[in-house]
């Protein structure tokens, strides 16, 4: 009950116990330890445990499991859609569309496309955090290939309507892909109704172990993705590599767990989210970043006015771990791209701190965390001059 | 390959209770108030000193920026007091940041601290 | 004792009991559980635990540990080297060199720098599966960028001298890849000495977890390389992905005790394997792939004259684990590449059996396999056609 | 998506224990031996017939070939046995496949089995 509030969840959930357990079974003396692609009964036994794991990964998301694709992460799967889909379909067209709130594995795989000769239209979303799916219809052209926009963005938890951009994109023949990394498992997720061919999800972000995500792939009709890596021909030769039955296995419960926890989740998570707003409001000069309504249940990004956000943060350092950005992104200083499109000053975006909630987060949590961070923001404002106060924000 | 960002122990110490937070009230003596801002360079400073003859007998300082900034201020502001005003100026950003282990992207910061600390030993000898 | 023998050690190890509690502690709730890029006293503590095992991983093979970069296996890190340098290379040369007896995660690279635009020269060894340092140096011209040819080869356990071919692509400032997943751990290991720029190895192949592997990148002078995913800016920009710090731990435990063992192990196996091989012997009409004089400890690769592949497999189902080829190649009935490219008929390649030893094989192992081979082969020679005995070999 | 050669428990049990194997040694009747070879598609079959009359009654087999193969020549050659050589030709690949759950890729190993009972169906009516 001492040690500090863990409010980082956007970055990374603990592993579910449950899962941990699945995965020491299969480390153990008894567990599958065999390459699942040999074909002796052992590695069968390997395969079967994955081919498990791929029916509850599939469930979570309301696909076949034939569609999906096992890949490192979010990262891989987010790279594996859109330089996969570009560079299988160059000689079909050259235009891309995305937005600008992406997470930087979008981000930079786009950026890498620019560099390949693809023309790249970045949207710029509303204040809200949004990008509306209108705008998605103005930039499609009939030289567009692919359309990229997040689910719920990792650093506000502000949710896009996918299904309406999904069909925009279904009626104009565009591939369509969403990065669904901190939505899968927090809120119901719907591949068919999104329109979606392709969608990237991770176990960390769900209670599964770091290392293992997957890739949402159509089945029909199935996108030509050029692999990133190539091989012994795994997963319907999209991503070579020997598979990681542990981790795979892992993915499996944890999904499963997050199903069947779902709609109590976020519910439960949604209120303590609310109730910590709540209090921070108490503090005064605070704003949040991002849509109230159309959120993730678990993410709250919160301005303090005359606040800098590396004091704040170290000034929280043993009581609250949160975090100022992007957890990726936290080693550099720049101020986050994601509040920048949302028309932050460099000092705003400085000056809020993201506070994620998920599984293990409680009531006390949630008022330790607040007393915390009161406490240290009213100690850094009686710090600062006056005149900066007014300044910063 | 992540950049945890370091802080000493001095600088957690000096960050999380500067004791020469603050500002002085007028009172005896003669109170200097400068202040040095670029909030852009993430640096903001309001210094306050009360001159006594020629020493600086008591010295506070109301600061916005990051840990490291916040240290350098008060430890520099402390070293005001007990000596003249113009002493100031011998405030060296390079042995600071040494001292406080400040990351060389933000060296920017330790100069505000020494324009604050220059305009202090420029302040006119009698102000009123 | 009554369960089946595991002689496929070359496809995967069971892990090292010690890193399975090691990758335990890591996922229990104790655990560094944040995300290790994330700023906080907890990712910092994440970020601790990967850079310790850095250091073993990188001690292992000589390495600094700045110069490793891990990865989710030696697929991607063969890939990474690869795609990456040629990628990253193509305006200074686009001619490029490889082996016919390469894992195919260094194969299909090639061939699909090939439909990039490169010109790959395919080595074919010698009838001892020997890539010659000669057939290197002749081979490379003045616009060659990369040379990539293995270490020990996964089929046939057969070693390459790198060291030679090193040197003679140092001299001619060619950049050197090494696929090393199957000697990390088992033989010394000095990327100095081997003149590498490049080595791509894996933990699943000496007691590690399955799905971490590491890809050494010489520091000095630094070869360039285009990353297959883009994102959070990890691993120096090479590697996006939140790093799964259990799987990194257990890897640096299996590094260290791989590195411990070592000497010991070697001897021990390389005895093991060649009682094996003797005991084979005496079932008669025997052959050996590969050379026994230069050659991983582990790995035995026999041919049973007038004996079709998938029937003795089946037969030995049970009680011997083995692999009629690369593990990552059993799923497709074509025969061995490798086997091929020692001059080896189509049938001579069904007729061939890779049993691979490892850390935990003992001297009963190889009695119990010997006999159960042995028998197996008897019944299917008897079970053939006189003629067929002959023609098959 | 790792495709695991699939055995079904009746083909382990042809392939590993096959009542029919072996070669039949001349004696009463007419021992008929064919064989169909094809050792490229991976298969190779050698088959013995006795017949008394107009009657098969008894047959062996020695084969070459992954367990499918077998499982099928055991099957197709067991039922040789209590009807003329003739009938032989009424042998359907595409049943025996269907009963064995044989791959469509190894099709064409069930051809040559169909070669070799057409070959003993042709073979001349006395031989000697
Ligand atoms: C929206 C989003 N996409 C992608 C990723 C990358 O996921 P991973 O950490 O599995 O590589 C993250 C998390 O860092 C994320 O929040
Ligand atoms: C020589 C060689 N290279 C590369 C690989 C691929 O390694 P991984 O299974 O870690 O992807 C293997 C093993 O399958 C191998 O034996």
């Amino acid at each position: 009950m001492s040690g500090p509030v863990y409010l980082d969840y956007a970055a990374s959930w603990p592993v579910h116990p449950r899962v941990a357990e699945t995965m020491a079974d299969c480390l153990g003396p008894e567990g599958p330890h065999a390459n699942p692609s040999s074909s002796h009964a052992e590695g069968r036994r390997a395969a079967q445990v994955i081919e498990q794991a791929r029916e509850s990964v599939a469930a979570l998301i309301g696909a076949a499991p034939k569609s999906i694709v096992f890949t490192s992460g979010a990262t891989e799967s987010d790279n594996l859609a859109i330089l996969g889909a570009a560079r299988a379909g160059r000689d079909r067209g050259r235009h891309l569309v995305t937005s600008r709130i992406e997470h930087r594995a979008v981000v930079d795989a786009f950026r890498q496309l620019e560099h390949e000769g693809f023309e790249v239209t970045w949207l710029r979303p509303g204040p809200d955090g949004r990008v509306a799916p209108q705008q998605v219809e103005d930039a499609i052209r009939p030289e567009t290939l692919l359309v990229s926009v997040m689910h719920g963005n990792n650093e506000t938890g502000t949710v896009n309507d996918v299904a309406a951009i999904g069909t925009a994109c279904r009626v104009r023949g565009v591939l369509f892909h969403v990065d669904a990394a901190q939505g899968a498992g927090k809120v119901p997720v719907d591949v068919e109704a999104w329109n979606a061919d392709l969608v990237a999800f991770t176990a960390h972000k769900l209670g599964g172990p770091k290392g293992i995500g997957a890739l949402y792939v159509r089945a029909q009709p199935r996108p030509a993705l050029q692999p990133l890596q190539f091989g012994g021909g795994q997963e319907r030769g999209l991503r070579a590599g020997t598979l990681a039955t542990h981790q795979v296995a892992g993915f499996g419960v944890a999904c499963e767990l997050a199903r069947a926890d779902l709609p109590e989740e976020e519910r439960r998570v949604r209120g303590l989210r609310e109730r910590l707003w709540a209090h921070l409001q108490t503090v005064g000069g605070t704003w949040r970043n991002g849509s109230a309504e159309a959120s993730l249940p678990g993410i709250l990004n919160v301005g303090f006015a005359g606040i800098e956000g590396e004091s704040l943060f170290l000034a929280l350092d043993g009581k609250v771990l949160a975090s100022s950005g992007s957890a990726c992104n936290s080693a550099s200083a720049q101020p986050s791209h994601v509040l920048r499109a949302l028309g932050l000053s460099d000092l705003a975006c400085q000056a809020s701190l993201r506070l994620s909630l998920g599984r293990w987060s409680t009531e006390a949590d949630v008022q330790r965390a607040a007393d915390a961070v009161a406490e240290a923001v009213a100690r850094l404002r009686s710090l600062a001059p006056a005149a900066a106060l007014e300044r910063i924000r | 390959m992540t950049a945890a960002p370091g802080y000493s122990d001095r600088v957690r110490e000096l960050f999380m209770r500067p004791p020469h937070a603050g500002s002085l009230p007028p009172g005896p003596g003669r109170v200097i108030a400068v202040e040095a801002v670029a909030p852009e360079r993430g640096a903001w400073l309001e210094v306050t000193a009360r001159v006594e003859g020629d020493t600086v007998v008591e010295a506070r300082f109301r600061a916005w920026g990051c840990p490291h900034f916040i240290a350098a201020c008060e430890l520099a502001v402390a070293r005001l007091e007990g000596r003249p005003p113009g002493e100031a100026v011998q405030f060296e950003p390079a042995a600071l940041a040494r001292e406080l282990g400040v990351p060389a992207e933000k060296f920017g910061r330790l100069l505000v601290v020494e324009d604050a600390l220059r305009a202090l030993a420029a302040a006119p000898p009698e102000s009123k």
